[in-house]
């Protein structure tokens, strides 16, 4: 199978097929013996080098951890589309607050349709006896709260969004 | 003597299990309690029974007094470990603990009530001669007064929590402009963490090294000094890294230091296990910052050291007896360190994360002493403190240790919650780390976050399993995804099928 | 001086993952090699690279010098660390070792020579004035020779393999009858483990106690003992579990067996580590047994004691430097004891069984140290020995020592092959054992085998788990059994389906 | 549900039912309460207790490991009909010799129609550097002999049989 594995925007094809008792990976105009147990767990020798990694998905990422470092490597069939992507979507969201981990929200320090600057605390939440004051992302006006005190937040969960520009 | 048949832990996580694995050895019964949110938590498992105390909160959980002192009277528990953190360091709970007919195993309520409060036990300090940095000199509530004395000291100055400890409850403020958002910050945090939300405030110290040292006394009046601990490595003013002896001391300085720690431990009246916690500047001097009532996070680093149980200790000393050691026999052997794995992202300035333990493969072998508070498909709830574990390693000199713990901490894998796993990986390779030179502003100078790995060798490797994988994927129906929580039901869910992983989510 | 950079480990299981963890410390790359049987066992992950050396059988290929030789050659090796056993203690492979121009990590071939062979070792100790038991002068291949040796000396007498060590090929013999069929036991054993048959005979000594010294020699004319290690608690002789120091030697007698040890090691012309084992009487005196020029299965325990490495020691010596520790500075601290796993069921006269370990929860935690050659989910393959790895701990006393093991044992769990486990914790409740009054009869005589667990609130709590489990088998599609195989495919095997343990098999 | 289990010859009948957010076992005119993770991994509180254990299935059989030890159970459907037990089999394979482990035979030391008394050893199987001498399960003559010297065995391989009785 011909696959095509992109990492910080460098594309690269390896191509993989068995051989003997595990399996070739060529690429770069290189040969590369993988030999030993293969899957989620992989426990391999890599032309004879002892390598142990996990190995999962995580929706268009396959995400490989060992030595300590984890890499994140997107992989599709040589054969299949290329996939767009999600740039724009990330443009819209530019003014979105999210939680970046579970926890209970402690404060919230404004009102929808204040004027913020970029870096003001908007949001105080609670996780691991820490508070942490989270900050406007860029400033503008709020245009949504969608938190308030007292409530548990989910890891991503928005909070509140800024609609940028100045008065 | 007293006699302690049956101990209940008032604590959680890894310092529990600790306490239970000791009290086991000592032939003594222990009792666990948990939240509802660690109803599956592995220190419920590690004792011999297990009382519920109440919902997930702390404050209505491990820091209810009413709740802990109510599973001791059930259980029937003769004894009670606060371990640290929650109530360790509550006056008013050992007293409670004492009033209800029972042992506290720590120092008695009023040294804890003396050292446990900064402000009074700066000043036992400064009548033993026990030199300290210029600050207020009582608990301050009022913020104007606070921004007075911290304009009377000069910035930067550093605001603490009177009843905090273990770098929660602190704040550096460099400029008057942050004063105001600081103090309601901390304010609040310390409300919350320690139900009192006074404040004292310091002059900041550049570069200094943060040294403590691990004091005991008994019931007999001996108090002496365990050798010491170097606390110098910190991310929010918080230890990550601790080891013993402190690479910055000279086997004088060494000794003053230890002296001052007895000096201020007996100032406080103090019996069991405490820190003095001192500041050193760069020519050398030593400033009492605080004392820590209790059993430190770090402890292993000296029972490596000393090759003692300190938790043994502190049972022994609660019964009554006299010290194992004294001072001539204290005799640290090689060198130990500790790193404190946190579930905390360190690429995202070490913020905490809770999740469950997908993996979990702990190091071995020799020099290397694992105390883990979760196990692998266990949770780390976002309610508690992120401490999941600590690696603690021991080599015949400092750079053996050092050595060693690059390979246990190589060794070791974590997956499903970011911990500060690379981030100690990374420090290892510093050279203010492996030559002792670092102090406690380090981190905020020289660690900017982790790097992705770059492209290399490694990366090919880790491309060729990406790779591999997708084809993997492609051939087979599912990818047998390595899942631990499939083995299991909870309960009254034994009829709900657990979805498994597809080959392609 | 020899630099040594890259190291070939010519060994498998702990012993191994163990020389290839000090070979990372000090930064020297790691080559593992591995026979057909091993392609998946964690020795082979343990290292830098790893070499295929042949086909299952031990002789062909952890016993196979040319193989080994040429993964070194293929390697790039600069250096040889035979751990124990396979060959560890053949002078040829030493000294081929040494003609191909690498580094040997062990005793010189000579010395190898001398006390490798137990009857020039007792030669050399009788001229040292290093007291022996009465038996043969030399090695015996005619049994009926053996037999004439056997009705001088009187019954019982004991019967070794010339080239053997650690138990194998040796067998008490209590009756003339018996004599013939355990002496081609014997040499096919001692044929088959170290090709060469020859055996030699002395006095079975009644209830003595096994007690060794570690001594360690450098290229400088040093040699000295760190210390002693008891392992008096043997089945089938061999040992099971050993402790330093030996609770049965006064101050004085442990001068005297230290000082005998380095007069053996002394006569053997020895460098590196090395072991001279004794036999110690009722009335407190010593015999010489043999010399064992190699590291020992029980090394763990010197280094917990002194807080030293003795790999790294090895390496060292080897490298041309001194002994990092003069006599003066051995001062053994608190006590440890290490207790060996093996896949054996003690409950059938400790017969080993080969299998997949299909549940491995190790302990950890203060004092507690863990070196084991297979993981969750690995193989025991039945071609080797079947020791699968050792839990160590150790204590500021013997007393603390033994109540960690408990608790340390007590925490571990292994599934999927019986294990010396139970025995162990049989052992830590015997008297004999706890008060350190055991010799090396003491199993024969006390240990008959593991009784089914009692009646008893324990039993009810697990016949309560039975009919739950029943239940939920009853309700449940299909019971998730814990099956960490699953998430394996074997290389070549991706298309094949690996069958799932239905809900009632 | 209704569980007859029975150890060492003695059955008991245990009642399973759902109990709160757990279980709750009655035997003996006693109510234990079962609450935590169930299933192949066991880590639940008995009536408050601790307890974690690993059980698995084996033919007939319900192992229960926990503190070091292993129970063995056989456990059945109360509303289900009694099984026969398998004592006949057992009995008729009295003077067969099983190989109890996995190794490699070394040595036969009779043939078949020997007249052997029981405990003499008559096949050397060497495994884990240990060779072993199995005996004579009992005296009479050998009927059958399975296994050559250096074939590989398994556990629980037929070695050879005995057919009871002197000449």
């Amino acid at each position: 199978m011909k696959v095509i594995v992109e990492r910080d925007g460098r594309e690269r094809l390896i191509v993989i097929e068995p051989s003997g008792a595990g399996y070739a990976a060529l690429f770069d105009g290189r040969r590369l013996h993988v030999e030993g147990q293969v899957g989620a767990e992989m426990r391999v020798l890599l032309d004879g080098q002892p390598v142990e990694a996990t190995v999962r998905r995580e929706g268009p990422d396959v995400l490989v951890a060992f030595h300590g470092r984890e890499y994140a490597f997107r992989t599709r069939d040589a054969r299949a589309p290329k996939l767009g992507r999600r740039g724009a979507g990330a443009d819209r969201s530019r003014g979105e607050l999210h939680a970046p981990m579970p926890g209970l929200v402690v404060e919230v320090l404004a009102q929808v349709g204040d004027q913020v600057d970029a870096g003001r605390p908007l949001v105080v939440v609670e996780a691991m006896k820490m508070q942490n004051a989270f900050v406007a992302p860029l400033s503008g006006r709020i245009s949504r709260i969608e938190v308030k005190p007292g409530m548990p937040v989910e890891s991503g969960q928005l909070l509140l969004a800024v609609t940028p520009g100045a008065d | 003597m007293r006699a302690i048949h049956k101990v209940l832990v008032a604590n959680r996580g890894e310092i529990a299990i600790r306490v239970c694995r000791t009290l086991r050895e000592m032939d003594i019964a222990s009792v666990a309690v948990f939240s509802e949110a660690d109803r599956e938590a592995a220190h419920v498992y590690a004792a011999d029974e297990a009382l519920l105390l109440g919902p997930a909160a702390a404050s209505q959980s491990y820091l209810n007094v009413e709740a802990v002192l109510g599973a001791a009277k059930r259980a029937g528990a003769d004894a009670i470990h606060p371990g640290y953190g929650f109530l360790s360091e509550s006056a008013a709970f050992a007293e409670a603990v004492e009033q209800a007919g029972l042992v506290w195993i720590g120092p008695a309520p009023e040294a804890v009530r003396a050292m446990g409060d900064k402000v009074r036990a700066r000043a036992l300090a400064i009548r033993a001669n026990v030199p300290v940095l210029p600050g207020t000199e009582g608990p301050v509530a009022d913020p104007a007064e606070l921004r007075r004395a911290a304009e009377q000291i000069g910035y930067p100055v550093v605001l603490k929590a009177a009843a905090g400890g273990g770098g929660k409850g602190m704040r550096r403020v460099n400029h008057p402009d942050e004063f105001e958002h600081a103090v309601k910050l901390t304010q609040g945090e310390a409300k919350n963490a320690f139900g009192d939300d006074r404040l004292y405030l310091e002059r900041w110290l550049e570069k200094p090294r943060h040294i403590e040292v691990q004091v005991f006394g008994d019931a007999h009046g001996s108090v002496i000094a365990l050798g010491e601990r170097d606390c110098s490595i910190q991310r929010r003013h918080q230890k990550v890294v601790e080891e013993s002896p402190s690479p910055a001391l000279s086997p004088e300085k060494r000794q003053e230091l230890w002296d001052l720690g007895v000096r201020a431990a007996r100032a406080g009246g103090y019996t069991n296990a405490g820190t003095a916690e001192f500041l050193m500047d760069a020519r050398g001097h030593f400033y009492f910052l605080e004392m820590n009532a209790r059993l430190q996070v770090e402890h292993p680093v000296t029972e490596m050291v000393l090759g003692m149980d300190l938790v043994r200790e502190q049972v022994r000393v609660a019964r009554g007896e006299r010290l194992t050691l004294t001072q001539e026999e204290v005799r640290p052997r090689g060198a130990a360190i500790e790193f404190r794995i946190y579930a905390e992202d360190p690429a995202a300035g070490f913020l905490p994360q809770a999740g469950t333990v997908r993996r979990l493969q702990l190091p071995s072998g020799p020099g290397v002493r694992v105390d883990f508070g979760v196990r692998e498909g266990g949770l780390v709830p976002f309610h508690y403190d992120p401490l999941v574990g600590k690696i603690i390693v021991a080599g015949a000199t400092r750079e053996e240790a050092v050595a060693r713990a690059r390979r246990a901490l190589g060794d070791c894998r974590i997956e499903g919650i970011p911990t500060t796993l690379p981030f100690h990986l990374w420090l290892l390779e510093q050279a203010a780390f492996v030559d002792g030179s670092y102090d406690t502003s380090y981190l905020a100078h020289h660690f900017h976050g982790l790097q992705p790995p770059p492209a290399g060798p490694e990366e090919d490797q880790a491309m060729v399993l990406a790779a591999l994988f997708a084809h993997l994927e492609a051939v087979t129906p599912r990818v047998p995804y390595y899942t631990p929580a499939e083995s299991r039901w909870r309960s009254g869910a034994a009829l709900r099928a657990e979805p498994r992983d597809g080959g392609r989510r």
